[in-house]
């Protein structure tokens, strides 16, 4: 990991320095040892500070819309990260001139709340992790009360388990070995799992963990895909979701939320990753996916230009009319 | 008054509490802690080990809060819950956020009733935290891990018992058919608070801090501060001292409501017009900071932060409350 | 379930699909209460949120009616509502929203009462799914 | 308080903005509100189902038992006033914040600038100026009012008897010359510089749209106007009016309740927010 930092290091001190870019995306040590921060380098001199490890959690593509088009951006991506800067190309929120992608593969995602409970710490156990280095299969925490050694299979995100695209895509330069795709659990296991639930279990299953969404709207800030200037929830004309915490609203909030995502879906899980509450919320947006797939043979940010499904529509699709 | 409650009456003391009153404690569902209301008795039923997640402060000001309904041309008052609570396991850095809030609800000019009633109603029973947590700055905002501002009753945990101290009238009638607690055990409990405070770091000093974020309003320092931020309301919802609101009719339900709200959303600050005095986020999360660390002070006396990590903790970002403070203060 | 239940049914319709006046008129002027008709300038202008608002304010079904594909006044706003809808109620059906709650009738130029059969077979299927449940969490909005 | 609409009237060409005039359900509110009410001040106007929102009153006490509000069509719920018929009822709270304190500043000459519709609060205090019982106990009275184009000036009526009478000196500008107006034209700092009111024993009231304050605060300086001489009212989005709700202030300040009149001195002391 140290070696693939050290690339990442170099490859943005020389864009800053031979003014290929304005600002380099990467990662930065955050306060915590769990949570590394995104960081943005505008000056060759301070990329020392630039780091890489597993703990990296935030999709680095969702900053992409919050900055002017006219920046010249280099930005560290992984597979997710690479397939929604696609998207979002496509959807013309920048230019793919003005990027540089600096591509790396992703070992998975290691998930902070799991490697603390898989140690017993976290809040209860109250042990402040000190630092964290990943050796092979093996997560390292150390804390004042000693070392954890955990799996690093154990404590990876769910997304990235289902992980199809670890390797980027479309990079302008690509750094270290390519992860391969092999993903570690079935692509659609959360799909399939829920389908085989009966309907009743099915709501049941998503009133319950929609119970305890508290709107703040982490998952859709960190999302790359959610850069409406005005998004559909705060309309008041019509109210489209109630405005209280109540099932009402934090469903359709849910609902929709993902829905706008048809298409467009890296399945990245910074939603899930960003949620205060640990609400899972990816079934949703897998299933879609997997639609997706199936009808249209359209998968996200997999090829270049590919047009998206809900821009496209065929007389074909007559035979789909069955009504 | 000083008390004994062993832990092993802790069970039945509980049950007895909730004859006369509804008990709140720390519960866990899947890996979230909250108040819930106990239904059931035993120690099974909540957890001590870690604080909530979600803040206290919704159980004086709800998330949502009906103020009004409307019928026909009339308009009705909502019926609140003001039976009698009793909130146990709440830490003392919650405990303090509602005594600070009550400067806000009920310490000024215009009373607000919807808070102050649920206040009169509730007794809240703090455990002091032995351990405080890696995210924990309580003592740097000019508080601690016992301060028992806010609480009715502070509990200490020496190993077998907790020593139960009550600091009002409510704490004492709670505590009153408690055993009285022995000077070892008043000397034990001493000593653990001791220890408590002073194994907790200390990220900063407070000294000027107001005078070095008005010295900063200008300063690029926010653009820095803020490029990682998302945005999102994660830091101010969890915090038991943010208590804006926004009001919302909501039609269909024939109801005014009042919703948690949080300056870190756009449309916040919107005027009908368009204009937004805070059009960035850059200025949003001034606002965030400069309102806790320089304008609570203003109005209240007193930082508007209890230290109790939350938005350290949950931040997707990593943006850290302490850091964002101590850099000020190199910066400025 | 008795049997004076009747099932509440929304209709979004295309201004466009029927092509008949007087089955317009009908549509118009004779439905029956439980059943509440929205026109639209094109299927394509229903948006998802259309359906969940109706779904979730307790209507048990709803049928949207547009044109065949190759006739759609804006050339494909039907399509572009079939990909989207169909979809929408595949994730509501993930939910446990009974999938026949929501129809589409595409209608064609000379298919005169079609939509009344419609209509008629989309009641009978709503009272054997009976009176909708999952989803349904919202004050409807008093019409 | 349980208000009804009184009397309606379209005030702009453009029909965007509209006057309505409430009157009290209940007598002791009447009394109550007028005992209180200051020029300046606002109200949180509600109606059920849209919302409620604050308007600066546009009346002076002395005009009559109603409260005057001047109201653009904007959102959901100025949308829903301008709907509304006389005998409609709508709810009122206030008045609330704070006032221009011209009670402190008997004997001055007063210079009263406005741009737009934020016209409506000056309105009211120029009103409560012209009151017969209390005109005298001020010097010269000077109004600067712009507007983009001629129809978008409020109040015509009213304004036309200004411009006859002698205890008044009103100025109206538009932005851009056009054949129809012979009146000023020019932005609102640019005609004030021009005009350039004598500042020794005067105060200045100034309210419009941000940028009309930016702009026109500097001219008053140059003038000689000092700061504790020169009030503004300050406009937020507002929802509870009482200081709870967060979101209007500036630094510790709260708009709705430390404001909207704030006198020039008093900004300077907060963080440079508006």
């Amino acid at each position: 990991m140290d070696e693939l930092a050290q690339a990442i290091r170099a490859e943005a001190a020389r864009l800053l320095a031979e003014d290929v870019v304005d600002v380099v995306i990467g990662f930065q040590a955050g306060s915590l040892a769990l949570r590394p921060q995104p960081a943005f380098f505008t000056d060759a001199s301070g990329v020392d500070t630039l780091i890489y490890n597993g703990f990296c959690q935030n999709n680095l593509a969702t900053y992409l819309a919050r900055r002017s088009r006219e920046e010249r951006v280099g930005i560290v991506c992984r597979g997710c990260e690479s397939r929604a800067i696609r998207v979002l190309v496509s959807e013309h929120r920048h230019d793919r001139e003005g990027l540089y992608l600096i591509g790396i593969p992703c070992e998975g995602i290691i998930d902070w709340r799991k490697a603390e409970r898989e140690a017993g710490l976290g809040p209860g156990g109250f042990a402040e992790v000190l630092s964290v280095s990943e050796q092979g299969d093996e997560v390292l925490l150390s804390t004042r009360r000693g070392e954890y050694r955990l799996q690093r299979e154990r404590v990876l995100h769910d997304s990235c388990k289902r992980c199809a695209y670890p390797d980027p895509v479309g990079t302008d330069i690509t750094l270290g070995e390519p992860a391969g795709a092999d993903a570690r659990e079935p692509r659609w296991g959360l799909v399939d799992a829920f389908e085989a639930l009966s309907p009743e279990e099915r709501y049941q299953s998503f009133v319950q963990e929609a119970e305890r969404c508290i709107r703040c709207y982490a998952c859709r800030e960190a999302c790359p895909m959610c850069y409406c200037t005005e998004c559909f929830v705060d309309y008041t004309t019509p109210r489209w979701a109630e405005s209280m915490i109540t099932p009402s609203g934090t469903h359709a909030w849910h609902i929709i939320r993902a829905f706008h995502q048809t298409g467009r879906c890296a399945s990245c899980g910074a939603c899930e990753r960003a949620c205060p509450m640990d609400i899972k919320m990816t079934y949703l947006t897998d299933k879609l996916d997997r639609d997706m797939l199936e009808q249209y043979d359209y998968e996200v940010g997999a090829a270049e230009g590919a047009p998206p499904p809900f821009a496209t529509f065929t007389l074909d699709d007559q035979d789909q009319f069955v009504r | 008054m000083i008390k004994i409650l062993p832990k092993a009456d802790l069970a039945t003391t509980i049950d007895q509490w909730r004859v006369e009153a509804t008990v709140y404690a720390p519960v866990r569902q899947e890996e979230v802690v909250g108040f819930q209301p106990l239904t059931g008795s035993g120690n099974g039923c909540f957890t001590l080990d870690a604080n909530s997640r979600y803040p206290p402060k919704s159980l004086f000001l709800p998330q949502s809060e009906a103020l009004f309904r409307v019928a026909g041309s009339d308009l009705e008052p909502v019926e609140g819950d003001l039976s009698e609570r009793i909130v146990f396991g709440i830490r003392p850095c919650d405990a303090r956020a509602c005594q600070l809030l009550d400067g806000v609800f009920a310490g000024t000019e215009y009373t607000d009733p919807y808070w102050s009633e649920k206040r009169r109603h509730t007794t809240l029973v703090a455990l002091g935290c032995t351990d405080p947590c890696e995210t924990c700055f309580c003592t740097a905002v000019g508080s601690g891990p016992f301060d028992s501002r806010g609480a009715d009753v502070m509990l200490t945990d020496i190993g077998e018992v907790y020593v139960a101290q009550a600091d009002t009238a409510q704490g004492e009638a709670l505590l009153s058919r408690l055993q009285d607690a022995s000077q070892e055990q008043i000397d034990a409990s001493s000593q653990a608070q001791a220890e408590a405070r002073a194994a907790m770091a200390r990220p900063f000093e407070l000294d000027g801090i107001r005078e070095t974020l008005y010295g900063l309003f200008d300063d690029e320092f926010w653009y820095d501060v803020q490029q990682p931020c998302l945005g999102c309301g994660v830091c101010t919802f969890l915090c038991p001292t943010c208590h804006c609101f926004d009001i919302v009719d909501e039609a269909q339900r024939g109801e005014r409501v009042r919703n948690w709200d949080t300056c870190m959303f756009q449309i916040y600050s919107q005027e009908a017009s368009g204009h937004n005095p805070r059009p960035t986020n850059v200025e949003r999360t001034r606002q965030r900071i400069m309102h806790k660390y320089a304008y609570f002070g203003e109005l209240y006396d007193e930082v508007g932060c209890t230290g109790c990590g939350r938005c350290v903790r949950y931040c997707p970002a990593g943006i850290d409350m302490r850091q964002i403070i101590r850099s000020s203060q190199s910066r400025g | 379930m008795t049997d004076a239940w009747t099932p509440r049914i929304v209709v979004f319709q295309c201004q466009f699909a029927l092509f008949s006046a007087a089955e317009q008129e009908w549509m118009d002027t004779q439905l029956p209460p439980h059943i509440k008709l929205i026109k639209v300038p094109c299927s394509g202008r229903i948006s998802p949120m259309f359906l969940l608002n109706a779904i979730q304010g307790g209507v048990d079904g709803v049928l949207i009616n547009g044109c065949v594909p190759g006739k759609c006044h804006f050339k494909e706003g039907n399509l572009a509502a079939h990909r989207r809808l169909d979809e929408f109620r595949r994730l509501l059906t993930y939910l446990g929203m009974e999938q026949d709650r929501v129809r589409f009738a595409w209608i064609d130029v000379g298919e005169r009462g079609r939509i009344r059969r419609e209509l008629a077979g989309f009641e009978a299927t709503l009272r054997e799914l009976g009176e909708s449940r999952r989803l349904v969490t919202r004050v409807p909005l008093a019409v | 308080m349980p208000m009804y609409i009184a009397r309606t009237a379209v005030e702009t060409e453009d029909h965007s903005l509209r006057s309505v005039e409430l009157a009290f359900q209940h007598d002791s509110d009447r009394e109550r509100f007028f005992s209180g009410y200051r020029p300046g001040q606002f109200c949180q106007l509600s109606i059920f189902g849209k919302g409620e929102a604050s308007f600066g009153v546009a009346s002076a006490a002395w005009e009559g038992s109603f409260v005057r509000f001047t109201i653009n069509k904007i959102g959901v719920f100025t949308k829903a006033i301008h709907g509304m018929q006389p005998g409609d009822p709508i709810g009122m709270r206030g008045a609330l914040g704070t006032w221009y304190p011209v009670e402190e500043w008997k004997g001055a000459d007063i210079v009263v600038i406005g741009g737009g519709y934020a016209f409506t609060t000056l309105y009211a205090l120029t009103k409560h100026l012209l009151d017969p019982k209390l005109r005298q106990e001020y010097g010269d009275l000077t109004v600067i009012y712009g507007a983009r184009e001629p129809g978008l000036f409020l109040y015509k009526p009213e304004m036309k008897m200004w411009s006859r009478r002698d205890d008044v000196t009103l100025f109206q500008t538009i932005d851009t010359p056009r054949e129809d107006w012979d009146g000023l034209t020019g932005y609102v700092p640019t005609v004030t510089k021009e005009l350039a009111p004598r500042a020794d024993n005067a105060v200045a009231f100034v309210c419009g749209p941000p940028v009309m304050i930016k702009f026109t605060l500097p001219v008053l300086n140059e003038l000689g106007f000092p700061p504790d001489r020169i009030y503004t009212s300050l406009e937020r989005r507002m929802k509870c009016g009482i200081g709870k709700c967060g979101r209007c202030n500036i630094g510790p300040k709260y708009v709705c309740k430390d404001g909207p009149v704030f006198s020039l001195a008093a900004l300077g002391e907060l963080p440079a927010e508006f």
